[in-house]
């Protein structure tokens, strides 16, 4: 498998506040990489860095052997790089069907208008969203803007996708639901992915690697099994005795 | 674009404009449409800014009034044909608000409209201390000037006739940019722009585009407009008030609508007439109107089209 | 060198004045982010409630300030229930163009009222004079009064229960409405604050110059440059933002043509806007 | 609230006068005027001035056109002080309501919007309130203008200063619009053909509000006379600061703004202060035909309650300058009173008028002279305006220099 992402040295600094600190990592093609740490570990900020929201006060990001540090969102998802938001970004006053068209006009797949909306709607049976092609965005449930936020994202037909916290605020059913979108889309699709993720066992079961961070720095970094071994995360993580717990139940 | 109903619709239109006062030969009539085009020339330019793009210009005069200043330049002192004039003028303005674009659309909201209002207003001051444009005396046309067009009867219905071809060319840039992937860009900005950003689109860019789009037919119009008047002076060229109405003329009918920006402009234009020549409302016509425009944003933000849709939404599929 | 020395002076009296008329437009964008544009319009009511109060019933000028600052409270309060109220919240538009209405209505009436021809209140006080320069005292006194009455605003909203509640709708609305302030009464009062103070200041430029229903149109722009220097939403800082456009006024006028202020005076506005979006002046900020 | 009953009141007493003249042959002039917007100031008295020449007119039988009668109708609307709707207005008063002659709005802006459409529909215009010469270097054949051009709006001032100090220093200040940069052109170029020193010469925008800048500017500059303005509430203002801040000068003439009988409300700033004026209450004129200025002002302030100044002069004398042309043509053909208004070199109410005729000039107004009116202390120490210059036309002397200020 090649090198899709590799991460060297990143760091950023907020008014003398280390956000992340030095944190190194790659992602495979067609890999699922997990992203973990405590509230406030830095995980947000890193994919700000990743995807060109902010840019690193130190290191390199290269995405498919193109050095993509500090360049801006639109370029770096033109290049294939796409990502949803933990807070999700809905274009509330436009169609459902509309949101997914601009992932598929202005994303990697860089599409016509005319061939994305066939595109779009493709997606959107995906996610499941299909019935809902013409409602509003801003009309949506909360489940159903955030398949939204990922049916945007897959539509730029990335390589790499970045998924923050997709999984918080649904139910268990949507949950479920979700993480069978989250296998095709590596399955089917042959996307990459690196999530962020609270609900431990999801990203446990999910991942091929986990990366651990916390207060900014790496922790960690390893297949799921030797992340739940790991002492200094079980540490890292007993601040909240809840995580520490689910962490060693998984183990 | 001509499967669209809408197509044929502003076909109609001007159709109409040409042919109503055309064949009746009425002048009044004429005169009223002419203000009415420019209106809609106006407010549907700046519905590209506002109802698409989210960025309330507040200086949208601005554009016109340049472009008048610098249409009726080359008329006047470079004795440039008024139609190369008009094109020119377009185009410079169209070059300026690129180059402002870049700068001061990197404000957002309220910043960004405050932003607008300083830039006519320096712009106003600057034009009025600018004497190759007579300064504040502004520059009046010499009745010859008229000749080339069969002196200044005809010339003045030539005039209409070209007012009422760009006022078709607002609406179909608007339908067309509507249904563009720039457009539904555009949209994506509106609608939240760091959202937009990380789908991909090219805000910088699409931002000061379509700041430099919405520049050019109004400056175009602000030249055969002032050398139809034959006189231009900084303040009338850079009228806020005139500003701030365009904006109105957009909420009446419907920000975001097509429709609506043609048909706020030409109501209000017809409405304004009307409290000014009625003996009833002419003392009380900014109060009147003042009201009016407070009662459609308290309790009809959408506009008439915006309520027109709501009501009947396959309406909107058809005509936009 | 004396000339600028007087322009200088002058330049700072008359922006006290500035940084007052702004305060008010300031105030009520830090709260509720609504660009007030009858701000303008209330300005010119303040200058004819002074006419009114002086020239008619033979107040002192500046006795008078007192109710004009109560009437420009109940003014202030009732027009933002009429306009503001239901556009809180939406999008900048729609607050822009409701008090863009509202001005519409005033400046109406008040043209049918009062045409648009200058009054003047006939009033002076002894002034300074300095190398054939004379600085009025009428000048002196209304920046004095101008400070004085930023202060009081200033102590009220950082040391009474009703400033602190505005000063935490202006923070965060929901976190205030949580804790219980009612917010849409605090929304009310800020609006009535910030229209008082603009009739004040309004008051105070009538006891310097002659005045038009429609002077308040230019005292509203200088108030958009002043609080743009001073970071829009920052009223202590639009204070000194006036004092610093007097002081941009007065210091340009000895070597360019005075007709060239308003071009300086609106490009550095465009240019500071985009350079320094939240104002050059951090003072009162972030507490 | 009286204003508007007082509205209604002349709107009932129009319509009520209007009916019985039905049937009687109708002369309509046409015309727009600022009811509201910032010329609404200058315009109004204007409007007054028409009405009562109307008025007079009609009383008298109306205008008399060879055998038969013409009573006078005006049709007016609110051009609201901008250029945007005059052309619509002017096109619809010529075709819709069927004016036979026009009068010109206020301001020399408007009044070139207009003769774009009063010129291609062939309507005579008499053009009051504006003053710009170049409104009439443009080809246009059917425009009169009554006002002294504004190039020479200062040239009473500078031969007050020529004889009575020819060595002062001379500050030239003015607003930066079109009416007031032509006054001030036209007064250079006469200053310098005088021998006169002007020592600054500076503009400012026209919506200044606070004049220490530049009057500080004029300190410095050592100046001890000053001539300039622009109109009412500019000019109002400075004169208020001028005095406020003590400035000393032997000489002050403003354009415009003393006109205005409201001006006396500044008080002590109001003393002394001249303005060149196109015509004024008191002037001694023998008119070759209609009223002598003392019956107009008589007439004006029983009409409206106060004094009229030269802008209801401006108009009143517009319909009367129309009336004579037409009677002395015998015909309303536009042809025949564009003759005889080519032809008029005559003595009015409002002094001489003549127009020019050339084929680059047509309409400028070359006969009438302008005089120069200063405040000053009258009886029970009350402000009131005095013709000062020039000696024929004096109703008093001159105050030369003023009063100066103790530092």
């Amino acid at each position: 498998m090649s090198e899709l992402l590799k991460v060297s040295e990143v760091g950023k600094n907020f008014g003398g506040v280390r956000a992340v600190h030095a944190v190194s990592f790659h992602i495979d093609e067609g890999e699922i990489f997990g992203l973990i740490g405590p509230n406030g570990a830095g995980k947000t900020t890193l994919f700000n860095l990743i995807n060109g929201v902010i840019r690193p006060d130190a290191g390199r990001i290269v995405f498919r052997g193109q050095d993509i540090t500090g360049l801006p969102p639109y370029r770096v998802v033109r290049l294939g790089l796409a990502r949803t938001h933990q807070i999700v970004k809905p274009l509330n006053d436009m169609t459902v069907l509309d949101n997914v068209t601009v992932g598929a006009c202005f994303g990697a797949a860089n599409l016509a208008l005319k061939a994305a909306r066939p595109a779009a709607r493709e997606v959107l049976k995906l996610v499941n969203l299909d019935n809902r092609a013409d409602q509003l965005a801003g009309e949506l449930n909360i489940a159903g803007k955030k398949r939204l936020e990922i049916a945007r994202a897959v539509a730029a037909r990335p390589a790499l996708l970045l998924l923050d916290e997709t999984l918080a605020g649904l139910n268990p059913t949507e949950v479920t639901h979700m993480i069978a979108v989250v296998r095709r889309l590596r399955d089917e699709y042959g996307i990459a992915i690196l999530m962020i993720e609270h609900l431990m066992q999801v990203i446990m079961d999910l991942s091929d690697r986990i990366l651990v961070l916390n207060f900014g720095e790496m922790l960690a970094e390893g297949p799921p099994a030797e992340i739940a071994n790991n002492t200094a995360v079980i540490e890292a993580y007993l601040g909240d005795p809840d995580l520490a717990h689910k962490i060693l139940g998984t183990a | 674009m001509y499967k669209r109903p809408f197509f044929w619709i502003v076909l109609a239109v001007i159709a109409a404009f040409v042919l109503v006062p055309g064949i009746s030969g009425d002048v009044g009539l004429r005169e009223s449409l002419l203000l009415g085009a420019v209106y809609i020339v106006l407010a549907s330019n700046l519905n590209l800014m506002i109802g698409y793009t989210g960025y309330v210009n507040f200086g949208n005069i601005a554009f016109f009034g340049l472009g008048g200043y610098i249409g009726m330049y080359l008329v006047t002192a470079l004795h440039w044909s008024v139609w190369l004039a008009s094109a020119v003028a377009g185009a410079s303005v169209s070059l300026f608000a690129l180059l402002l674009g870049l700068g001061i659309l990197r404000l957002r909201g309220a910043y960004f409209a405050l932003a607008t209002i300083g830039i006519n207003e320096a712009v106003k001051a600057a034009v009025s201390n600018f004497s190759p444009f007579g300064g504040a005396s502004g520059m009046y046309l010499s009745f010859s000037s008229f000749a080339p067009l069969g002196g200044p009867r005809h010339a003045l219905w030539i005039i209409y006739f070209a007012i009422v071809v760009l006022m078709g060319a607002s609406l179909l840039l608007s339908l067309a940019i509507k249904n563009s992937k720039f457009g539904l860009g555009l949209f994506a900005i509106r609608e939240d722009e760091d959202a937009a950003i990380v789908l991909g689109v090219r805000a910088p860019w699409y931002k000061s585009a379509i700041f430099a789009l919405s520049a050019f037919l109004p400056a175009m119009v602000g030249t055969l407009y002032f050398f139809k008047n034959g006189v231009i002076l900084p303040e009338q060229a850079f009228d806020l008030t005139l500003s701030i109405e365009a904006i109105v003329m957009l909420m009446l009918g419907g920000q975001g609508t097509i429709f609506g920006a043609a048909f706020g402009a030409f109501v209000y234009e017809q409405f304004r007439g009307f409290l000014l020549v009625s003996p009833l409302f002419s003392q009380f016509q900014l109060v009147v109107a003042g009201i009016l425009l407070l009662a459609i944003v308290l309790f009809l933000p959408g506009g008439f089209m915006g309520w027109v849709y709501r009501k009947l939404p396959r309406l909107r599929k058809v005509l936009e | 060198m004396y000339d600028l020395v007087a322009s200088l002076a002058s330049g700072v009296l008359v922006g006290a004045i500035y940084g007052l008329a702004a305060i008010g437009l300031s105030l009520i964008f830090g709260v509720m982010k609504v660009i007030n544009l009858t701000h303008g319009a209330m300005i010119a009511l303040g200058m004819f409630a002074l006419y009114f109060f002086v020239s008619v019933l033979g107040f002192n000028p500046y006795v008078s300030l007192l109710p004009i600052v109560a009437g420009g409270f109940v003014v202030g309060v009732m027009v933002y229930w009429i306009a503001v109220n239901r556009v809180i919240g939406s999008s900048d538009l729609m607050s822009l163009l409701a008090t863009f209405a509202m001005n519409m209505i005033i400046i109406g009436v008040g043209t049918a009222l009062w045409t648009t021809s200058p009054y003047n209140v006939d009033f002076s006080l002894p002034g300074i004079s300095w190398h054939g320069y004379t600085i009025p005292g009428t000048q002196i006194v209304a920046a004095a009064l101008a400070i004085v009455i930023a202060g009081l605003l200033y102590v009220f909203l950082y040391h009474t229960r009703t400033g602190k509640a505005v000063r935490a709708v202006a923070s965060n609305r929901q976190a205030a409405e949580l804790m219980g302030i009612p917010t849409r009464r605090i929304l009310a009062i800020a609006f009535g604050l910030g229209i008082a103070v603009a009739g004040a200041a309004g008051a105070l430029i009538a006891t310097l110059f002659p005045f038009t229903i429609l002077s308040g149109g230019s005292y509203e722009l200088k108030s958009f440059v002043v609080t743009v220097l001073g970071g829009l939403g920052n009223p202590a800082g639009a204070l000194a933002g006036g004092i610093l456009l007097g002081l941009i006024e007065g210091g340009v006028a000895p070597f360019v043509d005075v007709s060239w202020t308003p071009v300086i005076e609106f490009s550095l506005f465009v240019l500071i806007l985009i350079a320094f979006p939240a104002g050059l002046f951090r003072i009162g900020k972030n507490h | 609230m009286l204003r508007m009953s007082a509205m209604a009141v002349t709107l009932t007493c129009a319509v009520l006068l209007a009916a019985p003249f039905a049937q009687a042959k109708t002369l309509t002039i046409g015309f727009t005027t600022s009811e509201t917007g910032k010329l609404n100031a200058d315009s109004k008295p204007q409007l007054l001035g028409f009405e009562l020449w109307r008025d007079q007119v009609n009383t008298a039988g109306g205008i008399k056109v060879g055998s038969k009668h013409y009573k006078v109708a005006l049709k007016y609307y609110d051009d609201q002080s901008s250029a945007g709707r005059v052309q619509q207005l002017y096109s619809r008063l010529i075709l819709q309501d069927n004016a036979d002659f026009l009068f010109s709005p206020y301001s020399s802006g408007l009044t070139a919007t207009a003769a774009v459409v009063s010129e291609q529909f062939g309507k005579i215009m008499i053009t009051t309130g504006a003053a710009e010469g170049k409104t009439y270097r443009l080809g246009n054949k059917h425009l009169f203008q009554l006002y002294t051009p504004a190039d020479k709006y200062l040239k009473s001032a500078l031969d007050v200063i020529k004889a009575k100090s020819p060595k002062a220093k001379i500050a030239l200040i003015y607003s930066n619009d079109g009416f007031s940069s032509a006054v001030a052109k036209g007064a250079l170029a006469n200053a310098k053909r005088m021998g006169l020193h002007v020592v600054f010469d500076e503009s400012y925008a026209s919506d200044t509000t606070d004049f220490g800048p530049i009057i500080n500017k004029i300190v410095a500059s050592g100046a001890n006379v000053l001539i300039g303005g622009g109109h009412y509430a500019d000019g109002s203002t400075l004169a208020r600061q001028l005095h406020d801040k003590k400035v000393n000068l032997h000489f002050i003439s403003l354009l415009v703004a003393p006109d205005i009988p409201k001006f006396a409300n500044l008080g002590e700033a109001a003393l002394g202060v001249t303005v060149p004026s196109q015509w004024e209450h008191s002037v001694g004129y023998k008119p070759d035909f209609g009223v002598a200025p003392s019956a107009f002002t008589k007439a004006f302030e029983a009409k409206y309650g106060n004094q009229p100044g030269y802008h209801a002069a401006g108009g009143y004398a517009a319909g009367l300058v129309l009336q004579h042309a037409i009677e002395k043509a015998g015909s309303i053909k536009t042809a025949a009173v564009t003759k005889a208004l080519n032809g008029m070199n005559a003595m009015t109410f409002y002094g001489r008028v003549h127009f020019a005729t050339g084929a680059g000039d047509h309409g400028l107004q070359i006969g009438h002279d302008m005089v120069l009116a200063q405040w000053q202390k009258g009886a029970n120490n009350k402000l009131v305006s005095q013709v000062v210059w020039p000696a024929s036309a004096q109703t008093a002397p001159i105050l030369y220099p003023l009063k100066t200020f103790a530092h």
